[in-house]
């Protein structure tokens, strides 16, 4: 893996605060993606979202345990070292559709995931800190646990590739 | 940064309400919400001393989900309201929001004046090029050739109306333009903006996947503006004219004095009631 | 319980349809809707969403029988649940009985309180594992098929109408859906419905339409030509017909940039001879009374179609409520005479705009005509509308008139118009008051002969025929106007039915509202119920105001979203006896 | 001819002085305006202009007496003709009899026919010559030397207000000016009033003051410190004085760039807890109807003073009329509850401004208050105005309360309004229909509780002391209300002295009206007259839509441009005996 | 020249109405006026077939003193009025006249929209930097610190818009800026650009000696423009930025497709009709 020159993570503290906040965001997504699911009525991709909510939610706790003690530093949104537009692991909102399936919505979780895994391996490539590089790569792993659980998840489906039904229903006007 | 004492510890979710956007997934409005709501933690602005003021629209649909102050006005019209509010609370932080059809076809005319007026607040025009609430008619930043619009079978058929541009001309002093693709940069021009001493306007390019599906492809057109920001508006008209729209950055600042009006008491009624006796 | 819910409406049938975003709840109503008018019935369409823009829960509301329908029913014979999400949305805009029939799927989880709570009984069906057996196979078409056979339609009907509908999407959805219906049809049903629709012998030509459509086609019948406007809910879909189809009729339609730009574009338009209207809702309706007020001082005859919604302010865009009436009899400053019309149902918006604009173009004056999101967002299928009186169009000056004054003091209060390319007409149109010749003036002779002779022209309308709609007689009379007609008439043909008999009094034209035709129609009345759906009276206030009420007289004005339904003006009216 | 045009008016005197532009008319009129003021009197002054922007011929038109002086009276005791241009543009705002005084300058050609017609008695001064013959002389100095000697004022007292006046000028034009107005004095007069003014005692503190600036006094005694608006025909008077009045209190004055904006920039300063408030006229209240509604509905306390002026569009911009009642009243889409109230004369503008102000703010809705051109610009020496009653002041929430409502449903309705800055009490206002919380909701139950709401909390108010003015009693009662209760007093006034007994009843709280107060003043009346300025009767109108008028009451509804004088309402009830 | 035929032999005294204006003797308004009635007197356009549309204002009142066909509206919508009639009527040549404040103002809207749209017709501002009938408030174009309004006592302290810059970036496609002490070269101005196919716009530099008496010394200020007229937006946006408002001439002009509705008949009412047949 190439480094980007200013996205390298020298610090545990940094890289701490990055972890939290890739989870911490990931969670708040898959929430607000619940939340829309269910206001769309699309309460079985709601539920997918939720559970993957859930997990993130165990996830961040458990890295933020890493951090107990540690003081973390300020950084700004904008200046988190990220290899994406946002967060890894909060996904591309254009992907989505009120209609989805179940197989589109894991898909999009898994290149989340995906996304995880890639950011952790970077900075376990890349950091100058050894032991940023560790836990970096303990954390690559267990995204890829979680890439792992997700394709079992898709291969389960009994229609992975669906696409979203032809929306037979005029968009409304509320307003 | 408005006199407000910042508090440290919030973040985004904490400047959210919980009210479940109406917004079809995948609109890009959400990641205004967020880049609003995570500017505002970084700003650690107090909840009571923002406000934030809207028109009528998907995207004036926003006051709502954010925990401030907030308006939910009438279509075309919050530029207004939120001036009249910032004049008679200078002490708040103002923030606007709306749409393209809000802010540039009905609410034009407030667009020019505040721009003008340089008080100090945020402008932030959810740009999709589309009416979202009614159904997808041609606004004003609509090509002139979409013919998607029943009411514009022919489609528009007038060139596109340059947001960047007009604020330009009309005197705004801080001018960007962001990428709802890119909620990040975003939330740093937002936070620049809110800055701002003066008015600062935003568009924030934000597709529409129901009306626009075509804007998908936004995604692969956007980039960073080449150049530093300018102070100098000739060389701001320059780029604003010759690029496509789908460069993103701060692409003008400068600082002139804020309009506000004079305050500070210097007699009572009794007093002024003194020239009319006889 | 008083047992006027059920009098006489044996011969409609109503079904409601609900499911959520994408499970084609409006599609299948639609098709319903045609395959009933295929079949020789008449029926109405309404609708309902929740507030999300795509993927909400919908339901559609239909009404069905041998006869034409104008309003909904107290209570449905039908539900037809496609799913249950979010479903109590709709609870109250779709009352149920015991003897109702509920079909849903168990699969689907269990029957909401709000549904459940009303006792009716329930006709479960696999919809989901019937559907999914077919490749391609949509509940909704499952549903339609189970729907069409209760109801009794033969099969061919519906067949054609999802052939029709369905064929640009190509062989494989078609056949998927037939299959589907026929499902539907064949599927063991162990409930059914207590009647089915009454056949028909040799059904008349008829139409499907929506209220705004036929609003808009009303415009093209009185001779509009030029449309400028903003779009605005529940008003856009008048300018989504009419776009088109003006273009085809030599006319046009132009989007402006606010509501302001669009009244002051068909005053422009106007003037320049050519029969102008703008459509709108509330809001947009406030923004253009000033311009309303320089048309009525000017003469320039212009038509607002006026859509109303739930109010005040943005209110509740997407339902219904008759509460503009004051802001179209009164929204002027100064003294603006002018013409306000209500539509009474669907097939009135056509006679009612058509009769509007020739209006207009007659006194030279401003039309707001009243119509409502219930009829506007509405379909139904009705026979074709009659044609509005020809009236006497605009007058017009001949070329090289003598000494033109254009606002010339005539005997009837008309004054021929020059329209822009005739010689030696050129004037200024102004809204600063003005003499005969339109030079502004302030003197108080010029600001009385103008003012008297913009109230005067109006009384060389004749509303013999056409102001009201009444049927009935009776020592009670039942007086309403626009949508809530329907109901009236319903509540009056009850009320007849059950020995009571009643007058009912519809109000077309709403303003110069004829007292002396009114006053003649509620002769020997000794009670007075005056029915409207908003919150204020505004209607009842305004027959006070024009001193055509007795002191008896009683309103039931109740506002939105729920439409008024003849039980409820039934249930009023019986605490008199 | 009756008799009721010189009944009982001898305690006044009425001057008129015309003349061309720069001839100094304006100026002549205040400066003897402030000398009977000073010399104890009271008065009015208004004034009438030609249609050009500068340099037009100009009239003011004085009442003066001992007590004060709401109207002009039927006829004037003096016209002073500084020149005869246009005078004929004025003649019939000066009504004269053959009892009249002209005073003119024979060298300044021949009385017109439209003054010369009424035979009045004629003093011919040479005006010019006794002008040319002082250095810096002015014609207009030598006619107000003339006039306060006729009138029988000391000449210290009008030399005092010429020199305060000119001083600014330079004593050179304060000495040919006293000159000027010796030589008035001085000047031999072949003819004389027939009485003079009678002596005052030991006057009262008074003010001198227009109906426009006791508005703007009003707004700030009420509270206001916020006001955006857009300049108008006859408002903007309010705003000049209030734009540097403003400052000194702290608050401020937005020029804004139009109406839309202003009735929007209020609203946002009232929702940032300063009460603010526009002026405007017809035309702008128009446009401001939808932000109207916008505040009604969120519960965002505005107020709008709107100065009507002849309708309707542009209509007569420099003259009255009472027209602007319907619009004020049902101007709005939808159902939207908010007070209206009217100033009855111009000291009244400050009372009711000042109270309007108050009720917006404690229920926290719209007021609209009504004043017109003929009060508004024009001057009057007046008792100073009473305070208006200090209500409950705008209710706020305090600070972290726990589950913040902002449109909680109270007993009185009126809920707390959280004001930016308060800690927990952020929220959402909505234009949309909402729930207790102010989320948006199409549920009928929360339309229902909102629209009671907004139409209940109304109910609060306690009108007893202040809805109306109503003086005499008897069986005859003339109900009116703005600027024509001068003239129905003042008809009350001479009725009872003719020994015919009537109640004037003078509303100023248009709306909500108590009904039950009115009733119960129009107890054993026989006969109504209703009496105001404009050409469809508008209040007339709406007291029948409340059902307030027997059968038999009638109106006396005449458009602008001329004032209602008490003569003309004296006319009509002498034809009911 | 929108398909009249020409009739010589007027004069531009035979396109007044003899009514006389209102106007303070020494107003600009007269010289407009009279450039007015001499530019179609050069094109010798038929009375008939020319319309003459205003808002309120003294500027305003010139409709009624042509003695074409014209329409004295209502505050700051002459644009849209004459939209709509140039939509309805195109085979009309259609003026618009107007103020500073009636346009720019209250009207601002209608003028970026109109600019856009871009539909054949000419508007006339006399910009005389106040809102004359109204007794003399700040305009959009009143200098920031003109202070002899009592409504903004300290100056409206704002800066100036400048019409010609707006105009450009809205997409109007004739720009020129004449002064009335120069009537034959506003003549010519106008002649252009009622010529001009497309939407021109002429600023018409007007004093109001009654409120303004200052600008008297426009008359020294005033300059022809050194450059020809650009078709190029980005030049001519960076000359009009850089003059001092000024310099009189044709500051842009380009020639683009004009808006019109498309118009022809091709079907009856009852061939619409047909669709609703069940
Ligand atoms: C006075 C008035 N006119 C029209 C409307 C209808 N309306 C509501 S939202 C809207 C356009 C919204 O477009 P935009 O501002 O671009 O917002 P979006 O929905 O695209 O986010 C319109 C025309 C209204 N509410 N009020
Ligand atoms: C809706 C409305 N608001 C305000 C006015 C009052 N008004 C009349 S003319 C005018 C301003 C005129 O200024 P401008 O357009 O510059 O014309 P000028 O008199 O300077 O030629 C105003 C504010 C009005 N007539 N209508
Ligand atoms: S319609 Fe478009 S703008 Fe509106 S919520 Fe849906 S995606 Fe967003
Ligand atoms: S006030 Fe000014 S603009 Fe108006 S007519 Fe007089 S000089 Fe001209
Ligand atoms: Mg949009
Ligand atoms: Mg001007």
């Amino acid at each position: 893996m190439t480094a980007i020159p200013n996205l390298i993570i020298e610090t545990l503290p940094e890289f701490l605060l990055h972890a939290i906040t890739l989870e911490r965001e990931s969670v708040e997504r898959y929430e607000e993606l619940g939340d829309s699911m269910e206001v769309h009525n699309n309460p079985q991709i709601a539920a997918v979202f939720r559970k993957l909510a859930r997990y993130g939610e165990l996830h961040a706790n458990e890295i933020e345990q890493h951090a107990t003690g540690l003081e973390l530093p300020r950084i700004p949104p904008w200046d988190f070292k990220w290899t994406t537009p946002e967060s890894p692991e909060t996904g591309d909102m254009e992907q989505l559709h009120y209609l989805m399936t179940q197989g589109q919505a894991l898909i999009f979780a898994l290149h989340n995931e995906t996304q995880g895994r890639d950011f952790y391996a970077h900075v376990a490539a890349t950091s100058t800190n050894q032991e940023v590089r560790e836990l970096a790569a303990e954390f690559a792993e267990e995204e890829t646990d979680h890439m792992n659980w997700l394709n079992a998840w898709i291969r389960n489906l009994a229609d992975p590739d669906s696409v979203s039904p032809e929306d037979l229903d005029p968009p409304n006007v509320t307003e | 940064m408005h006199g407000n004492t910042p508090i440290t510890g919030l973040k985004p979710k904490d400047y959210k309400t919980g009210i479940k956007p109406v917004w079809c997934p995948g609109c890009g409005d959400f990641s205004v919400l967020s880049a609003v709501t995570k500017a505002l933690a970084h700003l650690a602005l107090p909840h009571q001393n923002v406000a934030m003021i809207s028109g009528i629209g998907c995207s004036s649909r926003l006051p709502a989900y954010t925990s401030v102050y907030g308006f939910h006005g009438v279509h075309g019209r919050a530029l207004a309201l939120a001036s009249g509010l910032k004049a008679a609370r200078p002490d708040l932080t103002v923030l606007v929001a709306g749409g393209d059809g809000d802010g540039f076809s009905i609410g034009g005319n407030h667009f020019l004046h505040a721009c003008r007026r340089n008080m100090d607040m945020t402008y932030i025009v959810m740009d999709n090029e589309v009416y979202g609430m009614t159904k997808g008619q041609a606004s004003p930043t609509t090509a002139p050739d979409w013919t998607q619009s029943k009411l514009t079978p022919h489609g528009p058929g007038v060139p596109q109306f340059i947001p960047a541009a007009i604020a330009l001309v009309s005197g705004a002093t801080f001018i960007a333009r962001g990428f709802t693709g890119n909620p990040n940069g975003l939330t740093k021009l937002l936070v620049e903006a809110i800055e701002h001493p003066g008015f600062s306007f935003v568009q924030a390019l934000s597709p529409c996947p129901t009306y626009r599906p075509e804007h998908k492809a936004w995604k692969k057109q956007v980039r960073p503006v080449e150049e530093e920001a300018t102070s100098d508006p000739i060389i701001a008209a320059q780029r604003i004219q010759t690029d496509d729209g789908m460069s993103t950055g701060v692409l003008y600042q400068t600082t002139v004095p804020v309009w506000q009006p004079e305050q500070g008491i210097s007699a009572d009624t009794g007093q002024l009631e003194e020239v009319f006796f006889v | 319980m008083t047992n006027h819910n059920t009098v006489l409406t044996c011969s409609t049938l109503s079904v409601a349809i609900t499911g959520s975003g994408g499970s084609g709840v409006v599609t299948t109503g639609q098709m319903l809707l045609k395959a009933i008018a295929n079949a020789g019935y008449y029926g109405l369409m309404a609708r309902s969403a929740g507030p999300q823009i795509r993927g909400g829960e919908s339901a559609v509301m239909l009404r069905l029988g041998s006869e034409p329908v104008d309003c909904l029913d107290d209570r449905f014979d039908v539900l037809m649940a496609l799913d249950w999400l979010n479903v109590s949305r709709f609870a109250e805009e779709i009352p149920l009985t015991a003897s109702s029939l509920i079909i849903c799927d168990p699969d689907a989880g269990e029957m909401p309180e709000a549904i459940a709570c009303h006792g009716a009984r329930s006709l479960e069906l696999p919809l989901k594992k019937l559907s999914g057996a077919i490749d391609g196979g949509r509940i909704n078409m499952i549903a339609l098929g189970v729907l069409a056979e209760l109801l009794g339609l033969p099969e061919t009907s519906i067949l054609t109408v999802v052939e029709t509908a369905l064929a640009p999407k190509g062989r494989e959805i078609v056949d998927a859906s037939r299959l589907c219906i026929s499902r539907g049809y064949s599927t063991e049903k162990n409930a059914g419905l207590e009647q089915t629709l009454t056949p028909v012998a040799s059904p008349a030509k008829r139409w499907n339409i929506s209220g705004n459509e036929a609003s808009g086609l009303g415009a093209i019948r009185g001779g509009v030509r030029f449309v400028a406007a903003y779009p605005i809910t529940p008003a856009s879909e008048i300018l989504e017909w009419l776009a088109p189809s003006l273009e085809k009729v030599g006319g046009s339609l132009l989007q402006a940039e606010d509501e302001l730009a669009s009244i002051n574009m068909i005053i422009g338009g106007s003037f320049g001879g050519v029969p102008s209207l703008t459509a709108t809702s509330g809001p947009g309706l406030s923004l253009m009374m000033e311009g309303l007020g320089l048309a009525v001082t000017s003469e320039t005859p212009v038509v607002v179609t006026n859509v109303m919604r739930g109010g005040p302010s943005t209110g509740i865009p997407t339902k219904s409520e008759q509460s503009d009436l004051n802001i179209a009899l009164y929204g002027f400053h100064g003294d603006a005479p002018h013409l306000v019309l209500g539509a009474l149902n669907i097939r009135d918006c056509t006679f009612v705009t058509d009769w509007g604009v020739r209006l207009a173009e007659q006194f030279q004056t401003v039309a707001i005509i009243l119509s409502d999101q219930s009829q506007g967002q509405a379909r139904s299928v009705i026979d074709p509308p009659p044609m509005a009186p020809a009236c006497k169009g605009r007058r017009t000056a001949r070329p090289d008139t003598q000494e033109y004054r254009r606002y010339a003091l005539t005997e009837d209060g008309i004054s021929p118009m020059a329209i822009p390319g005739t010689s030696g007409g050129a004037y200024t149109a102004d809204g600063l008051e003005h003499n005969e010749k339109g030079t502004p003036s302030s003197m108080s002779l010029d600001h009385q002969q103008q003012l008297d002779k913009r109230l005067g022209k109006l009384t060389g309308l004749d509303p013999t025929e056409n102001w009201a709609e009444s049927r009935g007689s009776g020592k009670i009379a039942i007086i309403t106007w626009g949508s809530s007609s329907g109901a009236a008439f319903e509540a009056g043909r009850r009320l007849e039915a059950g020995g009571q008999s009643a007058r009912v009094i519809a109000v077309r034209l709403l303003c110069p509202l004829p007292g002396t035709l009114m006053t003649a129609s509620l002769e020997g009345v000794d009670r007075i119920l005056v029915v409207e759906q908003n919150h204020g009276g505004q209607f009842f206030h305004y027959l006070r105001a024009l001193n055509l009420l007795p002191d008896n007289a009683e309103m039931l004005a109740r506002p939105g979203p729920l439409p008024i339904r003849p039980g409820e003006i039934m249930a009023r009216v019986s605490e008199w006896s």
